[in-house]
């Protein structure tokens, strides 16, 4: 195509460089990388990927079949870009790839912001339906958010040459545009697209926020935004998109939209040599008047009816244009780079075929609404059998259609349309009332004739005549499809792949659909077409993240403590969000050294350990202990203030769900401590329980999991660090008995010390306010240096529980083992809890159930080997029982762990066997406390 | 160039569009891919030949288009494992079997482990899995990495990838060819496939099943399966029995089509992603399941955010691919997560559901045990224990914390 | 993304919610009274109807609150919400 | 003897780094805080209003006096929040007025405090927050619990440009890391205007 000097709404002044295929091209600011493209002569954009066809620009807008490119360069390049939405900018690098793209290969540099937003009234869509229904809106003091995914307002005002009030359209677009920017209660967003509406007015735009800037001058900006927008109404004026027709060698290069041609030349000023329009309707004749208004050649229009009658069609024939009716384009004949060269023109009542000469042809099959966004959340269509499209039936909750996408067509009409629908939705959402609003503007009757209902040119090859110009599926696949069986268009669509195309078939759905029906002889409404789902338009995956990334993708919870950890080289151990010291390495010391000289200076003099990530709740009131034998398996209402009792909880389903210490602190308040992941979920299912079944108890629960940083000290000289660090408590065995909790100062700070011990070893826990935690932990360290106090992490903590027999939710436990599995028969108490009626249900009954046992293996095994009754064994073997546990074991001097073993308490003494990937290892069962079996040690 | 060479579908002739009949031996309600399954498997293991199935819409129009074509067996449990192997099996004659290319393609299935929980847990199904007769292995990071290139792997990520399970056995199929194959395999076994059929009521005399009321009029039917996915609460609540399944959104994606850049399918749960590549190109995830009970074919975005966060975690470089499209199935979630098929509390009504976010993978098994059922009254071996009874007997398979279930 | 309203705090984004499946199951009164049948039903039966549905949620991230909504299954419909002890004819 | 840590030490420069001419952000590393549980409805909600000098507030506000606030939290739940120190003599008054008819709980270490002030902090918090902070929606005098990406997060709007967020000192940080985020965006579309 060529540019015409003093036309379209680009600067001819200012002139950009960019490449293309890595060759330098000039355009225009205001150019898109199509229209740029197109003024440089370069009609084909790529070959279709199954066909290997020359295809080259279709129309002016985001349904264009073939006009995606690879953009970008590097780690940046964005493969299927729309090219008429690629402004071009200096220093753009683009590439021909219009149906299959290249990702990068390494990290995004680029920026993806997202935003929320919240409005009364959100208007998708800036042409002369949405303006006026923003202004409407506005006026009525809803907050209004007008989004349009052109750089600028007007929608196909823009593209065409339109009278309004007897002016250019555009000075109403303008004058609309600046009362709603004056307005504070107003958002325009340009260069925005509306691509998802979700429930209850939950509406995603993505706006282009700097990519059409050359990236020297974006300075940090992000590239795209995505708004998270909550709208109470929703106004669709989304406008309509134009359908081809289908006949041989419809796909070259130059056979275009006719209202896309338009837009070429009123946008970028871009006109062809000669062109043909091919129509069934009036709007198309706009097209060669256009052409002959800017001095090109139009032959003649093509129209599929016997007698069109229209004022378009008026005044085309009295601007002296040739009208052939009753007659079609039946193919196109190429030129040497495949490109359109000719037509070939049929009468539809025989007659010979003509050639005619020219570079375009300009097609249109009708207009379509587009509905995308009503079609989101359930919005449906019916069949117009008079406009010959698919228009919205009904309304879907909060959301309405307005303008073209509501199946008005006539731009005074549109913008009635537009005042009154942005009426209502202000009236529904509290501003105004329709009925005494401002008065709709005026609209003459659109006379424009009757449109045929026409979509595939008899007689035309079957075999080179698309349906689905992007997915290159012709009228002989889809016949083929048809006559295979298939009744239905979703069927169609997966058989064929029509409309499945990154630009999701807008050009080819309906006249799919309306093959399938007139080939079984159904009606069109019944038949319809594939459906919409979204996005609108693509998104990338970056801009649906973010910059929820790295550090931002999930909080990494750590507590007061923490620095010390990193300044002492812990190696963290990831514990839901929290990173737990897993164990602290001296020197070059792998995993395991460090565990057994961790759990060694434990056993044999003493260790401290960062337990703050447990979680706290305060149970306060009357009922408190009541609330909690309700809960727990055991009983805790007996407890005495002042002392603590471990317990478990159960599921309803009788499975082991959480285990903590419960501390009494007083006679109406207790302290519950939780593991670390099941914190929050504990929480929960407290307050449910309260809330739901038993409002009527006196008991206040509150997190206080942040307020105590906790540190324990434990190992036979913990005593001895007590001593030194607070001198005022009385830490002697009789004194201070195990389970027992007090008051005290410890290194001058107010704490909480109880004696709770998960290493079956003499310890002290010791709680401050997590602001002091740090404080504490260091105080502690330095007291206990005399004694060799050494800082260890979870993974000794495990091996030192494991030698005692103590689960761990989560390790031991998987959802199906009960506290019975587990041995813990002295905990269930006979009184009713949440879960207990589970233990009785037959299959819990059960006398071979897995259960909770010591293993000695001859080696140290993975956790997760599984355990078979016999040495020698063929494929598939039962499995009677997994290792749940595995460590070397310092104070044993050996491997050991823990399993559950079906009727594992009856097997104690009984050698199993674990079978791993190249060899067999014998297991002994023993009981699951291995160490210290008496309890000697717990008081020191 | 005749286009079609290049078409995926080919067939001459796929289905009859029948009326439905007045009465049939067997009807199978729901004409998604189990429902097909077992109507082919009743005509040819069990040469059943009066037989319909009867389906709302058109044939796959539920999960059996929605659903992002996982295949893999490694299932912790003996009775998972052996009903997902047996099934494994069958797809790797399907192809031949059904005569349609159904791109059945074993590129491995790799679960990734971020924590030691994960670790520990995937251990233990390998172990099993292996002791079960099903491959697995065991990858460290590095090998992780050199299975599957584009998998970061790095240690400073927010959850380091710290291994994985491989099934080398498993990998994807294409779905919609599925659908068109076994809906011809059936057909030409002279299965009625009857759509536009939507069962309104089921007929119960004495507690016997003895017909369905459809939108199509009665059909009177000796037996009746139903294997209707999200909707069997409400199929079994008109035959006046309750099961213990909640219907919920299960969203996937596509993106738009690229050259190749994934060679295997990577699952991970702990950071919710699951993506293969499929043939054309598409990268196709799945998103986390929405929480609650919907019928609506549709979940919030904020999921797909989400998943798209966690998934920049695994695939930095998938920053520029685009969604091009969303959709929502309606997942029929058992607690235990672990179907239930077998016999219902009405004689001759037999049960196919609560495959939930995994059913894909298990088509063949599924239908060869349910046509068994039918056909004989009995449960097959392979599915006994998926039986409704076990939520009494608390005999549950519960898939949930060890087995990376989702899929 | 629902938008559901908290009786006590207004309306917010789901993702503050946590939820919890049908609503006006309680736990029952006496367990040990029933059989393993009605104790089963109890644990994994629940109500799996499309239309409108009284089920329960959680201001998980707000006010800590369980109450109760009335939500169409099949349209996503929010009918209304309603504290604990009240009926689903109050919800609002 | 070691003192109090404050949450966010190891992010103060970045914090300071961030600040632009539409928001300014500030850590307020100790606050006195506690947690009130009561019946509002009960004998004790006058008791507490007294020995407070406050009203206990309605949904979603905040009173405030004698350098004093108390916030909602939920229908029966509010947070006391003063000046770092004032703790003890808090949790001692409200105890006595609340007796065994609700709970006082100390908190103040429990949440750490963020302060976002400048003509651009509600956009600011837009990057990262749902809630719809139009004055008319969410005006001074107004708190919520909600949440900030993944964080819960306590926010209370001090003035027409400024917001302070309590939050738990787990969180701190990655509540820091988005706001900083966030300034960081808008400071670069500031500068490219
Ligand atoms: C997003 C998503 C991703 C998934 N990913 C995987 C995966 O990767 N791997 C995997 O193994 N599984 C996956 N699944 C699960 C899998 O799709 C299902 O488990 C499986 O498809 C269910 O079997 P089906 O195909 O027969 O179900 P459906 O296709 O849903 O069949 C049920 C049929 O019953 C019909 N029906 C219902 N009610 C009636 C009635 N009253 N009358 C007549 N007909 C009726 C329906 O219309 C439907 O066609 C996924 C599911 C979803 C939603
Ligand atoms: N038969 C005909 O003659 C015919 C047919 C169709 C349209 N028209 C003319 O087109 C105009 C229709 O006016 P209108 O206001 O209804 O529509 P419009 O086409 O003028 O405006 C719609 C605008 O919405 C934008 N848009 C579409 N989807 C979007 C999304 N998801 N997010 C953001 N923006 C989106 C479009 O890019 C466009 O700018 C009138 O001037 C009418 O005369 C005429
Ligand atoms: C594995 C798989 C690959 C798909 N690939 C595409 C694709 O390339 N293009 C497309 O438009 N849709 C694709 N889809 C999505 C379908 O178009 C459709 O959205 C899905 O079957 C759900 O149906 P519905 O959207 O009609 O409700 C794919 C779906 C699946 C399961
Ligand atoms: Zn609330």
């Amino acid at each position: 195509m060529r540019r015409l000097p003093d036309r379209g709404r680009v600067d001819h002044g200012h002139r950009v460089s960019f490449s293309w295929d890595g060759r330098t091209v000039e355009g225009l600011r205001g150019d898109t990388l199509a229209s740029a493209l197109l003024a440089n002569g370069i009609r084909v954009l790529g070959s279709s990927v199954l066909m290997s066809r020359p295809r080259g620009v279709v129309g002016d807008g985001v349904s264009d079949p073939h006009a995606f490119a690879q953009v970008g360069a590097g780690d940046a390049t964005e493969p299927l870009m729309r090219m008429h939405q690629v402004e071009t900018h200096d220093g753009l690098a683009a590439a021909s790839r219009i149906h299959q793209g290249i990702l990068p290969t390494g990290a995004d540099p680029d920026r993806f912001e997202k935003r929320h937003a919240h409005c009364d009234v959100l208007v998708a869509g800036g042409g002369p339906a949405g303006l006026a229904a923003a202004l409407a809106a506005a006026e009525q003091g809803a907050r209004v958010i007008l989004v349009d995914d052109h750089p600028g307002l007007g929608g196909a005002v823009l593209g065409e040459d339109l009278i309004l009030d007897d002016e250019p359209a555009d000075h109403w677009v303008r004058h609309a545009e600046e009362r709603l920017r004056a307005n504070p209660d107003v958002t325009v967003l340009t260069r925005t697209t509306v691509f998802n509406v979700g429930d209850q007015g939950a509406v995603a735009l993505m706006e282009r926020v700097s990519e059409h800037v050359p990236a020297d001058r974006r300075h940090g900006r992000a590239l795209r935004r995505l708004w998270q927008v909550r709208t109470h109404q929703l106004v669709v004026a989304t406008g309509a998109t134009e359908r081809p027709l289908v006949f041989a060698d419809n796909d070259r290069p130059g056979v275009m939209l006719a209202g896309g041609v338009r837009g070429l030349l009123h946008r970028y000023g871009l006109v062809p040599d000669r062109c043909v329009v091919f129509t069934t309707n009036d709007s198309a004749y706009r097209t060669a008047i256009d052409l002959i208004g800017a001095g090109v050649e139009v032959p003649c229009v093509v129209d599929v009816r016997p007698d069109p009658s229209g004022p378009l069609v008026r005044r085309a024939r009295d601007l002296g244009i040739e009208v052939r009716t009753a007659s079609a384009v039946i193919a196109t004949d190429p030129d040497a780079e495949g490109a359109l060269a000719g037509v070939r023109i049929v009468g539809l009542d025989g007659g010979a075929e003509e050639a005619v000469a020219c570079d375009v042809l300009a097609v249109s099959g009708g207009w379509d609404p587009l509905m995308d966004l009503h079609h989101h959340v359930g919005g449906q269509a019916r069949w117009d059998a008079e406009q010959l499209c698919f228009v919205p039936e009904g309304t879907v909750d909060g959301l309405r259609l307005a303008g073209a996408a509501a199946g008005v067509f006539g731009t005074a009409a549109c913008r009635r349309d537009g005042h009154l629908v942005g009426l209502v939705a202000a009236e529904a959402t509290g501003f105004g009332s329709a009925a005494d609003g401002p008065a709709a503007p005026a609209a003459e009757e659109d006379h424009a004739g009757a449109p045929a209902d026409f979509v595939v040119v008899p007689g035309t090859d079957p075999v080179h005549a698309f349906v689905d110009q992007h997915r290159d599926v012709t009228i002989a696949g889809v016949e083929r499809a048809l006559g295979s069986g298939l009744h239905h268009v979703e069927h169609l669509k997966r058989y064929t792949l029509v409309g499945t195309g990154t630009e999701q078939g807008r050009t080819a759905k309906v006249n799919a659909g309306r093959m399938a029906a007139d080939r079984f002889g159904l009606p069109f409404a019944e038949v319809g077409v594939s459906n919409a789902r979204p996005p609108a338009q693509p998104v990338t995956f970056g801009a649906l993240a973010g910059r929820a990334l790295g550090a931002r993708f999930d909080p990494v919870r750590t507590t007061s403590i923490h620095p010390w950890h990193v300044a002492h080289g812990a190696v963290f151990e990831d514990v839901g969000q929290w990173k737990r010291p897993w164990f602290f390495p001296q020197g070059a010391e792998d995993m395991d050294a460090a565990v057994l000289r961790e759990c060694a200076a434990v056993r044999e003099a003493v260790g401290m350990m960062d337990a703050s990530t447990l979680g706290k709740i305060d149970v306060k009131g009357a009922d408190a202990g009541a609330f909690l034998d309700r809960l727990y398996t055991g009983v805790m209402s007996t407890l005495k203030p002042g002392r603590a009792r471990y317990g478990v909880m159960c599921k309803a389903d009788g499975m082991v769900m959480d285990d903590g210490v419960v501390l009494r602190l007083a006679d109406d308040r207790f302290l519950v401590t939780t593991t670390t992941g099941g914190a929050a979920g504990v929480l929960d299912w407290m307050e449910d329980f309260l809330q739901t079944e038993w409002p009527d108890l006196d008991v206040w629960l509150t997190s206080v999991t942040e307020q105590w940083a906790t540190v324990a000290v434990v190992g036979p000289r913990s005593r001895d660090v007590m001593a030194s660090l607070a001198p005022d408590l009385d830490a002697t065995q009789d004194a201070f008995k195990f389970m027992q909790v007090e008051e005290a100062v410890v290194a001058g700070m107010a704490a909480r010390v109880a004696r709770i011990s998960f290493s079956g070893e003499l310890a002290f826990e010791i709680s401050v306010p997590m602001t002091w935690g740090l404080a504490l932990w260091e105080a502690v360290f330095a007291a206990g240096q005399p004694f060799g106090i050494t800082p260890y992490g979870t993974e000794s903590m495990h091996v030192l529980r494991a030698e005692k027999g103590y689960f761990i939710v989560g390790q031991e436990t998987d959802g199906t083992v009960t506290p019975l599995d587990l041995g813990l028969d002295w905990m269930v108490a006979d009184k009713e809890f949440v879960g207990r009626r589970s233990l009785r249900r037959s299959d819990m009954l059960r006398d071979d159930r897995k259960q909770l046992v010591g293993i000695l293996p001859a080696e140290r095994l993975p956790e997760g080997a599984q355990l078979v009754e016999d040495a020698d064994f063929e494929i598939p073997v039962p499995m009677i029982g997994h290792v749940t546990s595995s460590y070397d074991s310092a104070a044993l001097g050996r491997p050991f762990g823990l399993a559950l073993v079906r009727k594992g308490r009856d097997r104690i003494g009984e050698t199993i066997y674990a079978p791993l990937a190249d060899r067999t290892v014998a297991v002994e069962i023993v009981d699951p406390v291995i160490f210290d079996q008496e309890g000697a040690r717990r008081d020191g | 160039m005749d286009p079609n060479e290049h078409a995926l579908h080919n067939a001459p002739f796929l289905w009859r569009t029948p009326e439905p009949k007045s009465s049939y031996e067997a009807v199978v309600v729901g004409g998604g891919l189990h429902g097909l399954a077992t109507a082919y498997y009743l005509a040819k293991n069990h040469g059943l030949s009066d037989i319909a199935v009867v389906e709302r819409g058109w044939i796959g129009n539920g999960n059996a288009v929605r659903n992002t074509t996982i295949i893999r067996s490694n299932y912790l449990w003996d009775e998972s494992a052996a009903m997902y192997e047996h099934a494994l099996k069958l797809w790797e004659g399907w192809t031949e079997e059904l005569d349609y290319e159904i791109l059945f393609s074993q590129r491995g299935v790799l679960n990734l482990a971020h924590n030691l929980h994960d670790v520990r847990e995937s251990v233990r199904r390998v172990n099993a899995n292996r002791l079960n007769g099903v491959d697995a292995e065991w990858l460290d990071a590095e090998q992780v990495k050199e299975f599957c290139p584009v998998v970061d792997i790095s240690p400073e990520a927010r959850y380091p990838v710290m291994g994985a399970t491989l099934q080398r056995r498993g990998g994807i199929a294409r779905h919609d060819a599925v659908i068109f194959a076994l809906g011809r395999a059936c057909d030409a076994l002279g299965v009625d496939i009857i759509q536009g059929c939507e069962v309104t009521g089921i007929d119960v005399t004495d507690g016997r099943v003895t017909g369905l009321q459809t939108s199509k009029g009665p059909i009177a039917a000796g037996k009746v399966g139903l294997v209707a996915a999200g909707r069997s609460s409400l199929l079994a609540a008109m035959a006046g029995f309750d099961l213990p399944i909640q219907s919920h959104p299960l969203q996937a994606l596509v993106s738009e089509v690229y050259e190749q850049v994934l060679n295997c399918v990577v699952m991970s749960n702990a950071v919710h992603v699951y993506v293969s590549q499929a043939h054309k190109g598409e990268l196709v995830m799945g998103a986390g399941i929405d929480a609650f009970n919907s019928y609506a074919q549709r979940g919030g975005l904020h999921v797909i955010e989400e998943q798209m966060s966690a998934g920049m975690q695994l695939f930095p470089h998938f920053s520029r691919a685009r969604l091009l499209r969303t959709w929502g199935g309606i997942v029929d979630v058992c607690p235990d997560a672990s179907p239930i098929v077998g016999l219902t509390p009405v004689e001759n009504l037999y049960v196919n559901c609560g495959w939930g976010t995994g059913g894909f993978k298990a088509t063949p098994g599924s239908g060869y045990v349910m046509a068994h059922t039918i056909a004989t009254g009995e449960p097959h071996e392979l599915n006994r224990p998926f039986s409704l009874t076990r939520f009494e007997t608390g005999e549950l398979i519960d898939e949930h914390g060890a087995a990376a279930v989702a899929h | 993304m629902f938008q559901i309203r908290c009786p006590y705090c207004g309306p917010r984004d789901e993702p503050e919610f946590k939820y919890g499946g049908q609503a006006h199951v309680a736990y029952p009164s006496d367990p040990e009274a029933l059989s393993d049948e009605e104790w089963a039903r109890f644990l994994f039966f629940r109500d799996n109807s499309k239309g409108r549905y009284a089920e329960r949620w959680n201001h998980a991230a707000g006010c800590r609150r369980w109450f109760n909504v009335i939500r169409d299954t099949g349209t996503h419909e929010l009918v209304g919400s309603y504290r604990v002890g009240e009926q689903p004819a109050d919800a609002r | 003897m070691a003192d109090r840590a404050a949450p966010l030490a190891a992010l103060e420069g970045a914090i300071a780094d961030a600040v632009f001419a539409g928001a300014t952000l500030r850590t307020v590393p100790f606050l006195a805080q506690v947690g009130i549980r009561l019946d509002p409805a009960g004998p004790a909600a006058p008791r507490v209003a007294a020995a407070l000098g406050l009203e206990l507030p309605e949904a979603n506000l905040v009173t405030e006096s004698g350098g004093r606030r108390a916030l909602w939290l939920g229908p029966d739940e509010w947070l006391v929040v003063a000046a770092d120190g004032e703790e003890r003599a808090l949790v001692a008054i409200l105890e006595e007025a609340i007796g065994a008819d609700g709970a006082v709980v100390d908190l103040s270490a429990n949440r750490t405090g963020l302060e976002l002030s400048g003509p651009q902090a509600a956009e600011v918090l837009a990057t990262c927050m749902a809630l719809d902070l139009h004055p008319r929606a969410f005006g001074p005098g107004r708190c919520a619990q909600t949440l900030l990406q993944k964080a819960p997060v306590i926010v209370e709007r001090r003035g027409d440009d400024a917001f302070l967020l309590l939050v738990r000192p787990s969180f701190a940080a990655y509540v820091a890391e988005w706001l900083v985020d966030g300034m960081a965006g808008l400071a670069a579309d500031l500068a490219a205007v």
